[in-house]
């Protein structure tokens, strides 16, 4: 552990466990968002927002470890597609929820 | 190593979740996330060809078609309380007596044994590079074509069971995407990507993971969004068009399979024009099963309620 | 350590254990379905786990790749299996109300 | 054991045709039934070759592809599979010219004219590989196409209880089909093979073969409708239109009960202990009498077919203890492996026959309970004559090859010692009277029938054709015994 923390490997070594450890606490957060708000809406906003940030740092930690330039692109990809896919989801479940939460009064 | 264990123990988690909770929706949701961590097992195990079709079929696809079969069954035969259970104690006994069976079965294998030899001495003979494409299109390709065809079958057997008024009519249920809406403009962004990512995919299952089927669905999936986000109606069952494109993959592979009978017997592919003839069958079948898997999750056509 | 092909063996047959405890079980008849998919989850994942197994004795590159084809045919068997089940279940539930089949009714 | 390459053409022939039909059939909407025709005639000609070819120059083998087992896949022709494949072609060849006119689609295509066309010729090539593939994945992919044509053509009528019989086959179909894969999925971990010859070779009775072998018995069981797993079986053979429930009934469960005699007799000839081939011909002891004693108390005619299916699918069963395992080597062993052989194409035609007939019977009168049947054989002579002609064959009454069947199977029992299946042979051959009687008294009455359809009689010579087949099978019964001899694992002396 403490060689490798030496010259360019180490510190790239260290920012990647950085990254992806603050990435881990986003999920972590959005998890509990989801666990303790009180109704839909709040646990969409919740989840959408910290697990889409949480996986942006866990991208930008693992690019760092990318050993060609092709792989970091890939990366990327995937976090505007999650991105992406993560806000459609949320617009269309809470729609949802709105058209249910009618009926359900009428 | 540590993560194998999470990762089997996550598995076995959603699976039990998915079989033992209440209600049909909480299944399905864990049945998708089954499907992804199996995939992640799948690479664990050093099988990414396999990862991908679970991911893309067993998670992706199964997933859509069971979800809309809930929301359709809601409203069919919704309602009224009643026992989710029958027989749990023979079942159980069934089921851990199997799972007995199974694991002294596995724990008594002997030395192992496998086909990873026989396949890298005869690979160079397969005109593809990856091994398992080489299996599923070269060695074993008879195996695939029946698959084509079990698609093909289902998919009639599912046209079969439309009403005998709606024959004719567009497959699937009506779909209500708000025009303008969410969905509209997700439908307008995805499919150019997902097309190229597709095709990316067929075309690297020659050398490295990927291949018909996994590319085949990613299309199916572009073309479901078109359909779902109301940019593309669904096709007329009775449309030409529609009914070669069904058609292609299977012709196309049963073609070569007979015109294999002059290079000797059937389904023979001569090892200097074998790489041709493979991605030709590959990109008839890459359209057939786009085709097929989109119209399967669409199901029976039903212009009569929506969705 | 216990080896990881034997780990995911067993996990796979746990897993077929499951499955075909709620298909037998389960009264639903989307459930069941569900059910199937499990168990064929489970089947392919003991499957790949002897693969796995025989390609590391064997010191070859990757995992046997005929376990690997043919896992994939059996995903898309078992999906043309459900697409098939799923459109009768729908016919029978439009035909006559019910999500179980006759006999399953209380 | 000639590897033909050259001479593979028919033996693929008979299931590339079939395949390619089905394809024509999905485009051509409206034309399925002359392209099923074409397809008969086609196929039948491939197996009148390939049976020249098999009776002159032995067991023909094809490695698709030119990849020998254990990469590929390999496809035997031998005289049992050969048998079986003109059974079917000879079955399949009438229920396509009576589909014709039930499914004709000449007023515009169809729902049920466009499904059904596809759905049989892709069952036909389905059933023809079950018999000639000798690969157990590939087994498995052939009875996955058997079962899904098999259950939408059940439900192709469209009413509520067809849809409820279709749903009940295709969850006990998947259940059997779940066990069997388990099972190869074992024999590949444990032999590195799925080849059927190279597993006679490696198999032996360590854990993995035996929980193979018992899973993959115990899933084809369910999908033969064995005792315990038959409740599926009637009600979709019965609710399925007539020309669809000749051929479920006739040929479908055969596929997976030749999978399973390949599997005992070829694959693990000596893993099969004796109490478990026991255990298989009591249960299907137990089929012969319950499903007889089922057909006795059903009110259409259709039903009592569906469960003398079920009876006399057990019949089969009693190969195992008389010439599996250790009556391997006795002389009696060659007459019972033949005699269930002669039961299983024997039952093939009658039982087709039979179902045509109700088809046509249900044409004219517009259902099938038998009170409606009374005095039918006064305008639907021919008909009801080969309806009859099939009894005499299901009964195993002499000349019919029903009763070389149970001859040879009696006289093997008997030789062996095990009196009890002679037993069964006879009570079930009793309780076949018993509900054959029931539906003969009503079409003999001699009540004046009801208004009825006029019904032409070149579709009611078919089942007529079919039932004479099965009487000539036992009439003329050298020439297929001694062809059923070629290729047959450990052919024992001709004993009897």
């Amino acid at each position: 552990m403490i060689d490798a923390l030496d010259g360019i490997d180490g510190l790239r070594d260290a920012a990647s466990m950085a990254l992806t450890g603050l990435g881990l606490a986003f999920f972590v957060a959005g998890t509990l968002g989801l666990v303790r708000f009180p109704d839909s809406f709040s646990r969409l906003h919740a989840l959408t927002k910290a697990d889409n940030l949480g996986l942006g740092f866990l991208a930008l930690g693992l690019a760092l470890q990318a050993d060609h330039w092709g792989q970091v692109l890939r990366l990327a990809l995937i976090w505007g597609l999650a991105l992406i896919a993560a806000g459609i989801a949320a617009q269309l479940v809470a729609r949802a929820a709105l058209a249910e939460a009618a009926r359900r009064r009428r | 190593m540590l993560l194998d264990v999470i990762l089997c123990g996550m598995i076995l988690a959603v699976a039990l979740a998915a079989v033992s909770g209440l209600g049909v929706f909480r299944a399905v949701v864990f049945f998708v996330v089954h499907g992804v961590l199996v995939s992640m097992a799948w690479l664990r195990l050093d099988a990414v060809d396999v990862a991908l079709a679970e991911a893309a079929i067993g998670a992706g696809l199964t997933g859509v078609l069971l979800l809309s079969a809930v929301a359709r069954l809601e409203r069919l035969a919704g309602g009224g309380a009643w026992r989710q259970r029958v027989n749990v104690l023979p079942a159980g006994l069934a089921a851990a007596g199997v799972t007995g069976a199974l694991m002294w079965a596995f724990l008594g294998l002997p030395q192992p044994a496998g086909l990873g030899a026989e396949v890298a001495a005869a690979l160079p003979r397969a005109g593809v590079e990856n091994p398992v494409t080489a299996v599923l299109l070269n060695f074993r390709g008879w195996d695939t074509l029946l698959e084509s065809v079990v698609l093909l079958a289902a998919l009639v057997g599912v046209w079969a069971l439309t009403a005998d008024d709606d024959w004719g009519a567009r497959a699937g249920v009506a779909q209500h995407a708000a025009p303008g809406g969410v969905l509209e403009g997700f439908g307008r962004v995805l499919p150019p990507l997902g097309l190229m990512v597709g095709v990316y995919l067929v075309w690297a299952g020659a050398a490295g993971p990927g291949g018909a089927f996994q590319g085949g669905t990613v299309l199916a999936a572009v073309a479901l969004l078109l359909a779902m986000a109301g940019l593309a109606p669904a096709p007329r069952v009775g449309a030409p068009a529609l009914r070669l494109a069904l058609v292609a993959g299977p012709a196309v592979f049963l073609g070569v399979g007979v015109a294999g009978l002059a290079w000797g017997g059937f389904l023979r592919l001569p090892p200097d024009i074998a790489k041709p003839l493979i991605l030709t069958i590959e990109a008839a079948l890459t359209l057939s099963i786009a085709v097929t898997l989109a119209l399967l999750v669409l199901g029976r056509p039903e212009p009569g309620d929506g969705a | 350590m216990i080896d990881p092909a034997l780990l995911y063996g067993l996990t796979g047959a746990a897993v077929v254990g499951l499955g075909l405890y709620g298909f037998l079980s389960l009264r639903h008849l989307l459930r069941r379905v569900l059910a199937f998919n499990v168990v064929g989850s489970g089947i392919f994942l003991m499957f790949g786990a002897a693969g796995y197994r025989g390609a590391v004795a064997e010191g070859t590159a990757g995992a046997d790749p005929v376990p690997q084809a043919l896992i994939i045919t059996g995903i898309v068997v078992a999906l043309a299996a459900t697409a098939l089940a799923v459109g009768l279940i729908l016919a029978h539930a439009r035909a006559t109300g019910r999500r179980t089949l006759p006999e399953d009714d209380t | 054991m000639i590897p033909g390459d050259g001479a593979g053409g028919a033996l693929m022939a008979t299931v590339a045709l079939p395949l390619a039909g089905s394809l024509l059939a999905v485009v051509l909407g409206r034309h399925g039934a002359q392209v099923a025709g074409g397809v008969a005639l086609g196929v039948g000609a491939a197996v009148a070759v390939l049976a020249a070819q098999v009776a002159g120059g032995g067991v023909l083998r094809v490695d698709l592809g030119g990849w020998a087992p254990p990469l590929g896949i390999a496809l035997m022709a031998d005289g049992l599979a050969v048998a079986f494949l003109g059974l079917g072609a000879v079955v399949m060849a009438a229920v396509v010219a009576q589909a014709a006119a039930l499914f004709s689609t000449r007023g515009g295509e169809s729902r049920a004219g466009y499904g059904f066309w596809p759905l049989v010729m892709v069952l036909w090539a389905a059933l023809n590989l079950t018999f000639l593939s000798r690969d157990l994945f590939n087994l498995y992919v052939a009875l996955e196409l058997l079962t899904l044509g098999a259950v939408a053509l059940v439900a192709i009528g469209g009413q509520a209880g067809p849809l409820a019989a279709a749903l009940r086959y295709m969850v006990f179909a998947l259940m059997g089909s779940l066990l069997y894969l388990l099972g190869a999925v074992l024999l590949y971990a444990a032999h590195g093979t799925l080849d059927i010859d190279l597993l006679a070779i490696r198999a032996q009775p360590a854990p993995p073969d035996l929980v193979a072998a018992g899973l993959i018995t115990a899933g084809l069981a369910v999908k033969t409708a064995l005792f315990p797993f038959h409740a599926w079986l009637p009600p979709a053979h019965a609710g399925a239109p007539a020309p669809a429930s000749a051929v479920l009934s006739a040929l479908v469960p055969k596929g997976s009960f030749f999978i399973l005699w390949r599997l005992w007799f070829e694959a693990m000839p000596d893993l099969a202990a004796p109490p478990v081939l026991t255990l298989l011909a009591g249960l299907g002891g137990a089929a012969v009498i319950y499903g007889s004693a089922l057909a006795l108390m059903q009110g259409r005619l259709k039903m009592i077919v569906a469960y003398s299916t079920v009876a006399q699918l057990g019949y089969l069963f009693l190969v195992f203890p008389l010439a599996g395992g250790a009556g391997a080597a006795q002389p009696w062993e060659a007459s019972a492996w033949t005699g269930t052989a002669f039961q299983a194409l024997s039952h093939g035609l009658a039982k087709a026959a039979m179902f045509l007939a109700a088809g046509l019977f249900v044409m004219a009168v517009g259902h099938d309970r038998l009170e409606g049947l009374r005095g039918l054989a006064r305008t639907m002579p021919m008909a009801v004559f080969g309806f009859g002609l099939a009894a005499v064959a299901l009964l195993g009454l002499p000349p019919s090859g029903g009763f070389t069947a149970k001859y040879l199977v009696m006289t093997a029992a008997f030789a062996s010692g095990q009196v009890v299946w002679a037993g069964v042979l006879v009570v079930g051959g009793l309780l076949a009277a018993g509900y054959l009687y029931r539906p003969m008294a009503a079409l003999f009455a001699d009540a004046a029938p009801g208004p009825l359809t006029p019904v032409p009689r070149r579709l009611q010579a078919l089942p007529l054709l079919l039932a004479g087949l099965a009487i000539g099978l036992g009439v003329a019964s050298d020439a297929p015994i001694t062809f059923l001899a070629i290729g047959r694992p450990d052919a024992a002396a001709e004993g009897l």
